[in-house]
């Protein structure tokens, strides 16, 4: 029952982690110390989302322990301060305001596009900076840029669209998609990213791509039959499942009578990580590819991804870091490039540092554009089948990287991001 | 010579002075961070005040406070969209109005059929439709929200002033928030107010005194809308979004949990109630995963210790203590 | 015929089933104690997490008998905390104004996602249906899950059940004559203080095995605690304050109705079960079943 | 029936008036009529519908047919506060009071609705305080009844017998022109009875009143009413002064049990 210690063992250590910050916010006074570096992340350490959250925490934690271990940055400490946003807009916006005036104008982090969107246009009035480490909201860097924010991780546009190139490589068959999706920004923007990409590369590959209309349903639903009963008539044989977290995990489960997995040819997920798979176990859908912040997986032999894997494996005893991770671990490496740069902590001359920043992550290099801020890096997907074997029920039947060549757009800040590929 | 009828004007104002100075000197002395929770936090008292003009005043339960404080904001950002050139104080007008006729129109179907438990569930059951609405518009944002809602320029004839510089937001947050709190005062303990009182303790009663009481409840109704439905629209710009969350009925319960924590029967209830609950929140915003436990348990430690809330429980311990000779006389006379 | 007759009929017969489910130990103990518990999505919940570790104690076990049998024991936990939380709340409760049980059991809601989280941690976790009750039946175009139908027949022995208790048995005459003058019932000798001790204890039995029972339906998480709550009140207030029967009916009703609606409005899912319950409240404001005490 | 040989339309007036509760028939046709400055005492057994007959004249419930008439103008489904505006006023069986009002409040509550909008001139607007003309009211309501010393407790500490009163102070700030009154000594002892009937006696005169009241005791009755009314299983009886009803053989028979025929 090795899975079960496991799973006991992450909780507690993820906790641990909490606990310790926790301390940490506490005895932290309210003005910067002399010498030691700043940094506030904002998760969501409580609420629906808080096992995101803890992820978060736990990336942060590490690359902080490790950047103070090879001597700090600029030879100062750095310190690590942490807020909760409870995945709710409202909280997220006292919890910037609160890092703020306790004199923290670094911050990273955030889950939530919803945190993220209200957050944004707060940042320039308190002089802080945000470096999105997981909010996928193309907006973020479009409709809605300002100069006092970017985005270390991939966006929605990137992922999806990577995702559709995926699928066409492997299944070029399969032509017919339809979706189950939220009704969030999130999840329109996923879909409408996705369904571009499939248009764009199926047309260039001669074969041009249907895309049947896609079902919406509220977001933290309890029930789903009604949607699974008109999938299950559905002529399309890729299904796009647009609900994740919790919400795919209770779809998958109700689905799993109707034998949903089996109707449909392929099936993939924007990102709900090892999510569904580690809450179905056994019952894990075949052959589901899953969008990834980061997977260690497919990166081994590249240091920093090792050292950053082992160092959560060694806290945690979970041999299955959340892309989470990576990403928060990726927004403290880029924080440390560019404070080294610049030379100093002060908000513009980190911002002007954070442009046309290069630096090395646990997924290889990235590039942030100085146009939209956005970061420029790999995309990941994992496969996923059941193992009846193992005890945790599942297993990685396969991974992916795709690079990032012609998959974003290009940098556009200000306007809105154009689906030009919408109409299949 | 005072009656011992008049209003507390005097004691009540000077309260008021104190704390509404302690609330604008706070920018110069507290953290962002803090200052932000306080303005959002004058903004929940004017939503648990207003509520309590409808329970402890009038005896009234609503669930779906929260759907008029949801209406009031959203209903200026959108105005504030179309309409850039209008005078903001307008829009907070309008959604103010807004709230008061949507109150009436549900009120004069809603309050006649059913009251007590059911008036609760149908509030909440309207609220519902409300959240349910919202975060499924596509113009109002759905599940993500009604985005870039700014904070306006106040046109004041002679000169402007620019609400997104610096604290002005919060100071007009204050100042705005001070004023709805007084009409609430105002209507508590006017003629009407007496009324309403009168209605909550024996509404049959009060009829065969020629009150009018169907009409006296729609207008407590529609004024706790109305003046949240302003308090709604003040926290759009606040926030600078508006998710559908504040249509939820965990928001619609926290004016009552103000409420009943501070004491129903005082008009400084759900003041002492929503600043406690603040002060709970932001003291364990570090203790992540700790913080319901925490919250809980003072919560219920507070409703078994001093049932009747906060200032209840003062003013209980106070008379205990004061002779209790003298209470016992007054009770046999 | 069967897209938009049959289907959503038998999905809305579910839903209201898992709804009257959730809804029974609340009806219990407003129906007599007259305590509106918010909390009661909590204990639900803490059932259902229960009956987790139990499956997951046996080894994933999925046989019909194991489910039925953790589920019981997921009542029984709950049950035994009924006790300590009856003793330590509901008692004092009673002594204090109505209005008040609202904000401690919103605190003790708040409590038991706290603990949930601190016992078992903030991850989705789901389990799979019991094997006997994983496959489907087709009944022409018209498709049943097993476990679906299950949950159907179980939600309406469950009603027999209740009612039979409540009609022809002394126990339920006691409950009725307690639940519309404890005061008579004390003068006639019922230890009434004890009585309710044994209804929120039966309450949260109720609330612990429909958590373990409905566990292969709900990804579990710590927000499970208020996923029905809103449901279950208007499902209680529409079939009249606290009877089984009204609830029964109210239950099936507004889910039926959701079920349709859903379908031709589906912009909105979920909106017309508030619709008709707003309906049903302005056209019958005393209920379905009106007056009944249970 | 009414005002000896006065052509005047009587002040109250119920004609034909049904009421049906689900399982029983309450009022069979009752009519009544009172005249102006009149004291009319419904009496009857228990369950002989003097309750229902009390709430349909003040509007508490409506007749199922039937109509009532104030001044010769229909007000059967006029609600009672209307009726109240209208120049009725009305006690309860069990005194009804506002409990956690002190009883000065009680009956400033009803000053304000008898008189509304009585503005308390603009200076005195914003701080609400209640009109000097309003709280003269209040002191002179609560004097004539004798509660002045009282006037600070709070309603639900007062004695039954002071309870009473504070419910007739607070009818007689109304100015009513009819007042009807729902067992106006019922559970009193009989000096707190004695008193009660001098204070109705008494303040029907200053003001002018006309009164009905439902009573079981008949020394009540006989004391105060100029007319009387004898309900029996929903039908009224016999109607006429006291002395008539008294020697009324149908009233005689039922009272006193069948078979005692005259007397």
């Amino acid at each position: 029952m090795t899975f079960d210690i496991n799973r006991r063992e992450l909780v507690k250590a993820l906790g641990a982690f909490g606990g310790a910050a926790a301390i940490g916010s506490l005895a932290a006074p309210s003005r910067a110390q002399g010498g030691s570096i700043r940094l506030g992340l904002i998760a969501p350490l409580s609420g629906s989302q808080e096992i995101v959250g803890r992820y978060q925490l736990a990336g942060a934690t590490i690359a902080v322990n490790q950047i103070n271990q090879a001597g700090g940055i600029l030879g100062r400490q750095v310190e690590l301060v942490t807020r909760d946003d409870k995945a709710n807009p409202a909280a997220g916006v006292a919890a910037s305001k609160d890092l703020a005036g306790s004199g923290v104008n670094l911050m990273f982090g955030i889950l939530s596009s919803g945190v993220a969107l209200a957050v944004a246009p707060t940042l320039a009035d308190d002089k802080s900076v945000l470096v999105v480490s997981a909010a996928a909201a193309n907006e973020l860097t479009h409709e809605q840029y300002t100069r006092n924010v970017f985005r270390s991780a991939d966006h929605a546009y990137a992922r999806q669209r990577a995702l559709a190139k995926l699928v066409l490589t492997d299944f070029p068959d399969t032509l017919n998609w339809t979706a189950i999706n939220p009704q969030t920004a999130i999840g329109a923007s996923n879909w409408d990213s996705f369904v571009d990409g499939i248009a764009q590369y199926s047309q260039e590959a001669g074969k041009p791509a249907e895309i049947t209309e896609a079902l919406w349903s509220k977001f933290g639903a309890t029930d789903y039959k009604n949607e699974i009963s008109q999938l299950m008539r559905s002529k399309s044989e890729g299904l796009y499942c647009g609900v994740y977290g919790g919400d795919a995990v209770t779809m998958f489960g109700q689905a799993a009578a109707y034998g949903l997995t089996k109707k449909f040819k392929v099936i993939v997920d924007p990102g709900s990580e090892f999510i569904i798979a580690n809450a179905m176990g056994k019952n894990t859908p075949p052959g589901l590819w899953s969008g990834f912040h980061w997977y260690h997986g497919a990166y081994e032999g590249h240091k920093i991804n090792d050292d950053l894997y082992n160092a959560y494996v060694k806290e945690t005893n979970d041999p299955h870091p959340a892309g989470y991770v990576g990403e928060t671990h990726t927004s403290v490496l880029a924080y440390a490039s560019a404070i080294q740069k610049a030379g100093s902590t002060e908000t513009d001359a980190v911002i002007a540092a954070l442009e046309d920043l290069e630096f090395d992550s646990c997924k290889g290099m990235r590039k942030i554009r100085k146009e939209d801020h956005q970061a420029i890096c790999d995309l990941n997907f994992v496969q996923f089948g059941p193992d009846e074997g193992s005890d945790k029920g599942w297993k990685v039947t396969g991974h992916r990287i795709i690079k990032d060549e012609g998959v974003s757009e290009a940098p556009t800040p200000g306007v809105p991001i154009v689906f030009k590929n919408k109409k299949a | 010579m005072r009656s011992p009828l008049s209003a507390p004007i005097a004691r009540d104002a000077a309260i008021a002075l104190v704390i509404v100075a302690v609330l604008l000197a706070m920018p110069l002395v507290a953290p962002k961070g803090l200052v932000f929770v306080v303005g959002t936090l004058a903004l929940h008292i004017v939503f648990g005040l207003s509520w309590n003009l409808m329970f402890g005043q009038t005896g009234l339960v609503s669930f779906g406070h929260a759907s008029f404080f949801a209406i009031g904001g959203y209903f200026y950002a959108l105005v504030a969209r179309s309409f850039p050139d209008l005078h903001p104080l307008l829009g907070f007008a309008g959604a103010g109005a807004f709230g008061v006729v949507l109150a009436i129109v549900i009120g004069l179907i809603a309050l006649r059929r059913s009251l007590g438990v059911y008036f609760a569930i149908l509030t909440l059951a309207l609220s519902q439709i409300v959240y349910l609405f919202l975060s499924s518009f596509t113009p109002l944002g759905r599940e993500d929200g009604f985005t870039g809602i700014r904070r306006p320029v106040l046109d004041m004839g002679l000169f402007e002033i620019d609400l997104a510089r610096g604290d002005n937001y919060y100071l007009f947050i204050v100042l705005f928030s001070t004023l709805l709190c007084a009409v609430v005062w105002w209507v508590r303990h006017s003629q009407t107010g007496r009324a309403l009182r009168a209605i909550q303790q024996d509404p049959e009663r009060a009829a065969f005194l020629g009150i009018n009481v169907a009409g006296n409840r729609l207008l407590a109704f529609a004024i706790a809308s109305g003046v949240t439905a302003v308090a709604g629209a003040l926290y759009g710009p606040w926030l600078q979004l508006l998710t559908p969350d504040v249509a939820h009925w965990t928001l619609s319960a926290r004016p009552i949990l103000y409420s009943l924590l501070g004491g129903v029967s005082s008009f400084w209830g759900p003041v002492v109630g929503a600043a406690g609950f603040a002060i709970l929140e932001y003291g364990t915003r570090t203790l992540h995963g700790f913080s319901e436990i925490i919250i809980g348990s003072i919560l219920l430690a507070v409703v078994l210790l001093f049932p009747g809330g906060i200032l209840g429980g003062l003013d209980a311990l106070r008379r205990r203590s004061a002779a209790p000779a003298r209470t016992a006389k007054e009770t046999v006379r | 015929m069967v897209d938009y007759v049959l289907s959503p009929l038998f999905n809305g017969l579910f839903m209201a089933m898992v709804v009257f489910l959730f809804t029974t130990g609340l009806t219990l103990i407003f129906g007599i104690l007259r305590v509106l518990n918010f909390a009661h999505g909590g204990f639900f919940m803490i059932g259902a997490y229960v009956a987790f570790s139990v499956v997951r104690l046996v080894g994933g076990e999925t046989s019909m008998l194991a489910y039925l049998a953790i589920s019981t024991v997921a009542g029984i936990v709950v049950g035994l905390l009924g006790l300590v939380v009856e003793r330590i709340i509901f008692r004092p409760l009673q002594k204090v104004d109505e209005a008040y049980s609202l904000i401690a059991t919103y605190a003790l809601l708040l409590i038991t996602e706290g603990a949930v989280k601190a016992v078992w941690g903030v991850s989705f976790h789901s389990v799979a249906t019991p094997d006997l009750l994983g496959g489907a039946v087709f009944a022409g175009d018209l498709f049943m899950p097993t476990y679906a139908i299950f949950i159907i027949l179980v939600g309406f022995a469950s009603y027999a059940l209740l009612e039979w208790v409540l009609q022809h048995t002394d126990t339920g005459k006691l409950m009725k004559s307690v639940a519309s003058d404890p005061w008579m019932a004390g003068m006639l000798g019922v230890n009434v203080p004890r009585f309710y001790t044994f209804i929120v204890v039966l309450g949260f039995f109720l609330a612990g095995i429909a958590g373990g029972l409905l566990l292969p339906n709900q990804t579990l998480s710590p927000n499970l605690a208020s996923t029905f709550v809103i449901q279950a009140f208007g499902a209680l207030v529409v079939g009249g304050m606290g009877n089984i029967r009204g609830t029964f009916l109210a239950a099936i009703m507004l889910c039926v109705i959701d079920s349709f609606g859903s379908l031709l409005f589906s912009e909105v899912p979920g909106l017309f079960f508030y619709i008709a319950m707003t309906a049903a409240l302005l056209l019958r404001p005393q209920g379905l079943i009106a007056g009944a005490r249970l | 029936m009414s005002g000896a040989g006065t052509p005047t339309v009587p002040l109250l007036e119920a004609r034909r008036v049904v009421k049906d509760y689900p399982s029983v028939k309450v009022l069979k046709d009752v009519d009544l009529s009172v005249a102006e400055g009149d004291t009319l005492a419904v009496i009857g057994p228990n369950g002989a519908g003097k309750t229902t007959l009390f709430k349909v004249l003040s509007g508490e419930v409506f007749a199922d047919s039937g109509s009532v008439l104030f001044r010769g103008a229909d007000v059967t489904r006029m609600p009672e506060w209307k009726r109240v505006r209208a120049g009725f006023g009305r006690s309860f069986q069990v005194a009804r009071v506002f409990k956690d009002l002190s009883a000065a409040a009680n009956v400033l509550v009803a000053v304000e609705a008898a008189f509304r909008n009585m503005p308390p001139g603009p200076r005195k607007l914003l701080a609400c305080d209640p009109a000097r003309a309003a709280l003269e009211r209040v002191d002179e309501a609560l004097d004539e009844v004798g509660l002045s010393a009282r006037s600070r407790v709070e309603a639900k500490l007062l004695s039954h017998g002071d309870k009473k009163r504070l419910e007739l102070a607070m009818s007689l700030v109304l100015r009513p022109t009819i007042l009807l009154l729902d067992e106006p000594t019922a559970g009193m002892s009989p000096a707190d009875r004695k008193s009660s009937v001098d204070l109705i006696a008494a303040v029907k005169t200053r003001h002018g009143m006309t009164v009905v009241l439902t009573e079981h005791d008949m020394g009540v009755v006989f004391d105060l009413a100029s007319h009387v009314a004898v309900l029996h299983h929903g039908e009224m009886i016999a109607t006429g002064s006291p002395a008539e009803v008294r020697e009324n053989p149908l009233v005689r028979k039922i009272y006193l049990g069948s078979g005692a025929g005259h007397a």
